[in-house]
């Protein structure tokens, strides 16, 4: 290890460095953008030079050998230069028009398809599910494999969309894909209480946090076989998890009853409309590794009826706002349930407060 | 007969154009009791406080409510108001009087009490303002008599108010008039005797333009609305436009749906997509008119600030037939009315208390299907208290 | 007495006998209406038949000596037939439209103005005040009559409006006057921590009961000189009043405090727009009778401004959700203050969570 | 080399036309640690539940955050991820890298780790994934050697992220990269040591269109905008009638303060109502640009659900100028960690902790006037806390 001087508190590499000589030439003085087809741009510069991008799918979760093989096309078609989007996408510069299609040639060869720009759909956000996290209720790599392989001419281009369209993805209410806005969010769901292992909690868990831990209250200190614990009052359990976020002796993981949830209409951007929260769709849908038919099934019909009714520039969730929920309910055929009405701290905000109905 | 009191703050509202309460009062000043309203009163004004204190329990024998207790803080100075009762006589239907009705309610009360009224209550009463607890027997025993009975106060019903409707008005989309005194009957006893957890009000409106604020301040709020189509006369619309009206600002833009479009000639609407908010048919009313398949919206739960913070009516049946008697809507208040009976806490209003079981569950006991016209959108929030065999949801179209 | 027999569960007498032949004959079969000049209206019949309303203001608090003139008034203009209305006006029902115009000078001769119909600002909807309840933070009659006597050229037509106008007063935040959606909502406020009499408290009060009342659980269980009673925490008192009102020990009156605070863009009606709570413009005015010259001042401020600025069939409310929050604090010069930001239960529902400003 | 684990579940994941993150896995397969991954992780595929459990206190000398903790709890069956952490690697602004650099993080990660990664972690890391306790400081020392630092985890400043702004974006109202990278470089010390009552996020995004989700994702929402008018090219407006682009339809009647016109030849914009959306431009790009006049809107406090419910970030500064060294943005962000961190509870994110003390003494205490852009409106309920001196309130005119 001596070979290596290790430093701490220096941050990130200065991102100067890794910027292409066209980007700084025109930093901040581009004068507009095309997009030549779906997954290739162009931004022009007031200067008149031109930047090209190429943006090819990713499933995220990349082997070394992979990014290797980016780097050599990188090499060979962008002066080595290439960056990574938001979304996950992979984007590659290039200066040389005439580079665009052998570049494209060979990413698509190597399984990495080109689209995702404009009003195609992207990347899907996720999070790690079985792959790496504890709490996860579903995996969250298949599921995104599953349901972007039925998707994905809607990402090529093949099939296109009335506005921007983003499915984002999270394998359980922690939510580290930040899927409550997103035009259709899969949510990972636990439906059963926790269980709890009196034995280990002592050990493992600080009970005050515990029982501050959740938001309903249901957890209460207790006393079982003579050792200090908690008990669950069920009733009082919505399955959020953040027990066993904050304590491994609550296991909320269950084989059995964990599932998926579909969620709709939320949105990021201020265009238009202000953002918005995605609201519940579908509750419930069953874990059905290896390719889970119900979710794929469940988000095509969604996307399908959108491309079919909104308006161009409508987003999701401004559709569903123009024609009203009990219309998309209908259009979709999902049943309308107790559970997609809030009952939450702020549900009486969701109430409908007027007579003004369509009937 | 006392000489007046003195009310030189007082008497500066006697100016003005507007009609002035003081005045009224004073046209009653020979009678003591409104006398010394003036003078304690005007002892208001000059310390900028009440000198009411809390009424206690005081009625007529065998109601819990229709009467307000209230005794004043200085009976030395203003003997007459020591005792100064209101009392909250059930007004017919949407205000309607004839001379004689109104001479005959003025004749008891010019018995029984200080001559000074409110015409009308916040809730809709005639309000007799001031009377002894001696004077209660007697004072309802002679309007009873005459066919006059009171209306509510306490944790009861309260008297069921309703606006003009089919009496004076082309939009009414049911017969308020009938549904409110219909109710009002049925409802005698909870009326009369509180066995609630706290007040259940009834408004009824007969469209959407709801001329009795019932939204804002029943705990059910009975608004009439239509299924099929507006009805235009194209002719009509066209003279307006003549006279004037921009019909593409002044109706086209200003709907909620963006359902109409005007082409200088016919006024196009998309019914499908109308949500019955009135405005255009309130503009151009010579025109338009509402639908003929009529019924009402039914909304529960709105309130005031106490405890929770206001609350206005939300949707429980987005269309209800109204015809007589009433049944759906009847059965539908019982059903109500047992829950929030056997659950809700002491000055707990329904619509509180179906926030605190949550509007699902209580649903659920009442028997009413959730439909989507319930929200102004699903639960944004994943705490979802998931009950049942999950597979029923599976099966998602 | 006993010349008297006494009924119970009779309730109000049936409305039939009330309405006027024109009505019977015309009862759900009206064509349409309209406004003759402020204050007279005539609704025709499908059959042609026409009934003319005469509108005139009241103070709602009427001596019995007046309703007999009323009556009167009734008996020579209309064959004995009135109303009144959901604002507690007077409504005069007629069908021989030549008896209008006496019935409008002698109605008007007696003090009464005619109109308050359309877009005229009409009657003050309000509540008891010093007159007859004890909670009441300043009286009631005594501000309607200022404001009305400054607003009265909007009520009789000299002046008009955009659109409809309901000015609302309560004299606390029991609020009968159910000001909360009201386009200018007057209300009494009190503003200091209600005073507890210790030695009634434990005779007069359920102790379970006055804690249970407290929205902010600023009440609690205290035993003060021996006796059992409640103390409360001031820095969590935001002096609704609901203890006083279950606790006459509870003493929240006060002659240097009270005070009255302003409201606006509220709405009932289901028109264009869904109802809407009214909002809060001034936090606190004085208590100045007999007239209340601040707050008459700031209520015929708003409505200038309002008739100023907004457009036709555009409802205050309307109005100031097109313009925006931050132009009515700039158009009419109130200050924006921490009390304006909501900090009760749903208050985060009120941010502002967009980067759509104007700037 | 062990050979690799049959996987007949994860090798349908190989099929269909996206690329497969189980081939990603194969690829390295012939690693130990990544052959047990497939194993786990198919395993988990047959029994539907994950076999990973919480992660102790695993971490880099002097830092208290940077790594997350993970092992299995099938350690006798997949013995090579008994202990399988993973590092987040702070990624350049925007990410941005040559291939050399790329490179540079595959070696290093071949020698020390799984050769698995995610490009990258949803706060935007690079996502080393799978590595053990005894590789933690040997990796982090190569790393830091070659000018690469940890990223955030745990109760501290995150990892900061921003949109690609001006590096390739026509509408970046500021330096969304260097500002980015200010803001890390600036708080180092509570990037890497966690005193906080919770994590705190930063995102930059250059304009309104919010390419980082600043808006639904960080505590701290720094969001492009400008105070002068949109730039307009009549000319180019007309090439896209021309082209077939429905003004009045996708642009006007789309504005949400419709302040927007068009005659046919020339668009006219009400900038006074402009509430800098970025539709207009976002559709005529080549037409419309953002003002000259440019700076950022400062919003705080949005988070995932747990606990409250999900927030969204809520207006702070409405404009706010975004030139280095960002001292103004610094000094309220000290403000803010200041009052939170001393009163903030464990595990309260900062959006929970405002709306907990309310938004009014929030400003109160790190001195920051109230402005109604901060609310979507003014209060309705009368729950007013008074305080000072109600006098001031008089003079409201
Ligand atoms: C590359 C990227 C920024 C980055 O630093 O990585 C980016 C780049 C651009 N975005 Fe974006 N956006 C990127 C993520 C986002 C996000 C964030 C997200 O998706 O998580 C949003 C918010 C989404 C939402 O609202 O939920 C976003 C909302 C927009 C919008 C607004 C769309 C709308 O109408 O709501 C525009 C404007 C447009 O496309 O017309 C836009 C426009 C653009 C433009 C055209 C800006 C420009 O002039 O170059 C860029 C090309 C977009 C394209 O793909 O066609 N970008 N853009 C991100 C690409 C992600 C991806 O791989 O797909
Ligand atoms: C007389 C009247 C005001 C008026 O001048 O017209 C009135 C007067 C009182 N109301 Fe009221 N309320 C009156 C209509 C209302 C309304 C309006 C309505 O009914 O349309 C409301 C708001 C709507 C609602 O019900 O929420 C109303 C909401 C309250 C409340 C708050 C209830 C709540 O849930 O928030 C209280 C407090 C209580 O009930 O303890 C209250 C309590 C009272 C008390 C009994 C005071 C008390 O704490 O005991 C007042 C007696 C005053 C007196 O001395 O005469 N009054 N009260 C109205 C009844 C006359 C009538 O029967 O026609
Ligand atoms: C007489 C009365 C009903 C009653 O049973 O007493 C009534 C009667 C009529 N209302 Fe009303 N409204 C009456 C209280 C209301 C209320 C309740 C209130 O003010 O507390 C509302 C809700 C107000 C609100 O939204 O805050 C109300 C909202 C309307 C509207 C909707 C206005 C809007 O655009 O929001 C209309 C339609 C219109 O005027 O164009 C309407 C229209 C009418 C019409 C034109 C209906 C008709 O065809 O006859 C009636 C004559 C109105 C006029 O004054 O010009 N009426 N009207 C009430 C008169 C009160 C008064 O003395 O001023
Ligand atoms: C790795 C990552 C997901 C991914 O696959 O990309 C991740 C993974 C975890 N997150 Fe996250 N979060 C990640 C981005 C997010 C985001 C999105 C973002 O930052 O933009 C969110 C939502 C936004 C937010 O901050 O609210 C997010 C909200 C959470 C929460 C809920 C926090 C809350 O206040 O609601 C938790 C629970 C907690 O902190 O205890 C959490 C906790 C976790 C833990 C540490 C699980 C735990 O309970 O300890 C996960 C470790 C998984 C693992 O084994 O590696 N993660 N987490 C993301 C970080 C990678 C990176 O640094 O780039
Ligand atoms: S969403 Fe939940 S399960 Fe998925 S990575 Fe985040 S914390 Fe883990
Ligand atoms: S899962 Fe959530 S609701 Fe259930 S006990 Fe745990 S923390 Fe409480
Ligand atoms: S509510 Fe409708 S029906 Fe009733 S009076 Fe008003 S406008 Fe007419
Ligand atoms: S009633 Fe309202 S919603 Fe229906 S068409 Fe007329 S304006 Fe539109
Ligand atoms: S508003 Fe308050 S003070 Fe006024 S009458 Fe009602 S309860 Fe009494
Ligand atoms: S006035 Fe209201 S807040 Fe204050 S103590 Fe009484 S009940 Fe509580
Ligand atoms: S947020 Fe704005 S500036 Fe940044 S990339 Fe997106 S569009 Fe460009
Ligand atoms: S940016 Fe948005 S608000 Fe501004 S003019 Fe364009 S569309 Fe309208």
């Amino acid at each position: 290890m001596t070979e290596f001087e290790r430093k701490t508190d220096i941050g990130p590499p200065h991102y100067e460095q890794f910027l292409p000589p066209v980007i700084k030439a025109n930093y901040g003085k581009w004068d507009y953008h095309e997009i030549i087809r779906p997954g290739i741009m162009v931004h022009v510069g007031e200067s008149g030079d031109k930047l090209y991008t190429v943006r090819c799918g990713s499933p995220r979760l990349l082997a070394i050998t992979t990014i290797r093989e980016f780097a050599d096309l990188a090499d060979k078609y962008c002066d080595g230069y290439i960056r990574w989007t938001s979304r996950n996408n992979v984007e590659f510069l290039l200066t040389d028009e005439s580079k665009i299609e052998p570049l494209v040639k060979e990413v698509e060869g190597m399984g990495f398809p080109v689209g995702g720009t404009g009003n195609q759909i992207s990347n899907i956000v996720h999070t790690q599910g079985w792959v790496h996290c504890h709490s996860s209720a579903s995996d969250a790599s298949g599921v995104v494999k599953a349901v972007m392989d039925e998707l994905s001419p809607f990402f090529t281009g093949e099939k296109s969309l009335p506005a921007k369209m983003r499915v984002a993805y999270a394998c359980c209410l922690n939510m580290c894909g930040a899927v409550h806005c997103s035009d259709i969010a899969i949510l990972g769901v636990h439906t059963s209480v926790p269980v709890i292992s009196h034995d280990d909690l002592p050990k493992m868990c600080e009970i005050p946090t515990l029982v501050a831990s959740c938001p309903t209250g249901a957890i209460r200190p207790a006393t079982v076989d003579g050792k200090p614990s908690v008990e669950i009052e069920d009733a009082q359990c919505m399955f959020c998890g953040n027990c066993y976020t904050v304590c491994p002796a609550c296991t909320i993981n269950n084989a059995e009853t964990d599932g998926i949830s579909i969620w709709v209409g939320g949105k990021v951007s201020n265009a238009r409309t202000t953002p918005k929260f995605s609201k519940l769709a579908v509750p419930y849908l069953p874990n059905n590794p290896p390719r889970w038919p119900e979710v794929v099934e469940a988000v095509k019909h969604i996307v399908e009826v959108y491309a079919a009714n909104a308006r161009k520039h409508e987003r999701l969730g401004e559709w569903v706002d123009r024609i009203g929920w009990p219309k998309f309910f209908e259009l979709t055929g999902f049943e309308f349930t107790k559970y997609h009405i809030d009952d939450f701290t702020h549900a009486g905000e969701t109430f409908n407060r007027t007579a003004q109905l369509r009937h | 007969m006392t000489e007046q009191r003195k009310t030189p703050l007082l008497d500066e509202l006697e100016k003005g154009p507007w009609p002035s309460f003081v005045k009224e009062i004073k046209k009653e000043a020979h009678r003591p009791m409104a006398n010394d309203v003036l003078g304690i009163l005007e002892r208001s004004y000059e310390e900028h406080i009440s000198h009411w204190k809390h009424g206690g329990l005081v009625g007529v024998m065998g109601y819990g409510g229709g009467v307000i207790g209230r005794y004043c803080d200085l009976p030395e100075d203003f003997p007459h108001v020591k005792e100064f009762h209101t009392y909250r006589v059930n007004q017919p239907s949407a205000w309607f009087y004839t001379s004689d009705a109104l001479r005959q309610l003025c004749d008891i009360w010019d018995k029984h009490g200080s001559g000074l009224t409110n015409m009308h209550g916040s809730t809709g009463d005639i309000v007799f303002l001031g009377g002894t607890t001696e004077s209660l027997e007697p004072c309802f025993a002679e309007l009873s008599h005459h066919g006059w009975d009171l209306g509510g106060s306490g944790s009861n019903m309260r008297t069921p108010s309703c606006c003009v409707g089919p009496a004076r008005c082309e939009w009414a989309c049911f017969d308020t008039l009938d549904a409110c005194y219909n109710i009002t009957q049925e409802f005698q006893d909870e009326l009369h005797r509180p066995f609630f957890p706290y007040k259940y009000k009834f408004k009824f409106a007969g469209c959407p333009n709801d001329c009795v604020a019932s939204i804002a301040r029943a705990d059910c709020s009975i608004i009439g609305t239509w299924k099929d189509d507006i009805r235009v006369d194209q002719n009509r619309v066209g003279e307006y436009a003549k006279d004037g009206v921009d019909i593409q600002a002044e109706i086209c833009d200003l709907c909620p749906t963006s359902c109409m479009s005007w082409d200088g000639t016919t006024l196009d609407i998309d019914n499908s997509n109308c949500v019955k908010c009135m405005h255009c048919i309130n503009v151009l009313h010579k025109a338009l008119k509402p639908g003929t398949e009529r019924g009402a919206t039914v909304l529960v739960g709105s309130k005031a600030p106490i405890v929770g913070g206001a609350l206005l009516s939300s949707v429980f049946v987005p269309f209800l037939e109204m015809e007589p008697p009433y049944e759906d809507l009847k059965e539908l208040t019982e059903a109500i009315w047992d829950l929030w009976g056997e659950h809700g806490k002491g000055r707990e209003r329904v619509g509180e208390f179906i926030q605190r079981v949550g509007l699902g569950n209580f649903l659920d006991e009442i028997g009413l299907e959730p439909v989507p016209e319930m929200v102004m959108h699903p639960r944004t929030n994943p705490y979802i208290f998931f009950e049942e065999e999950l597979d029923e949801d599976e099966d998602e179209e």
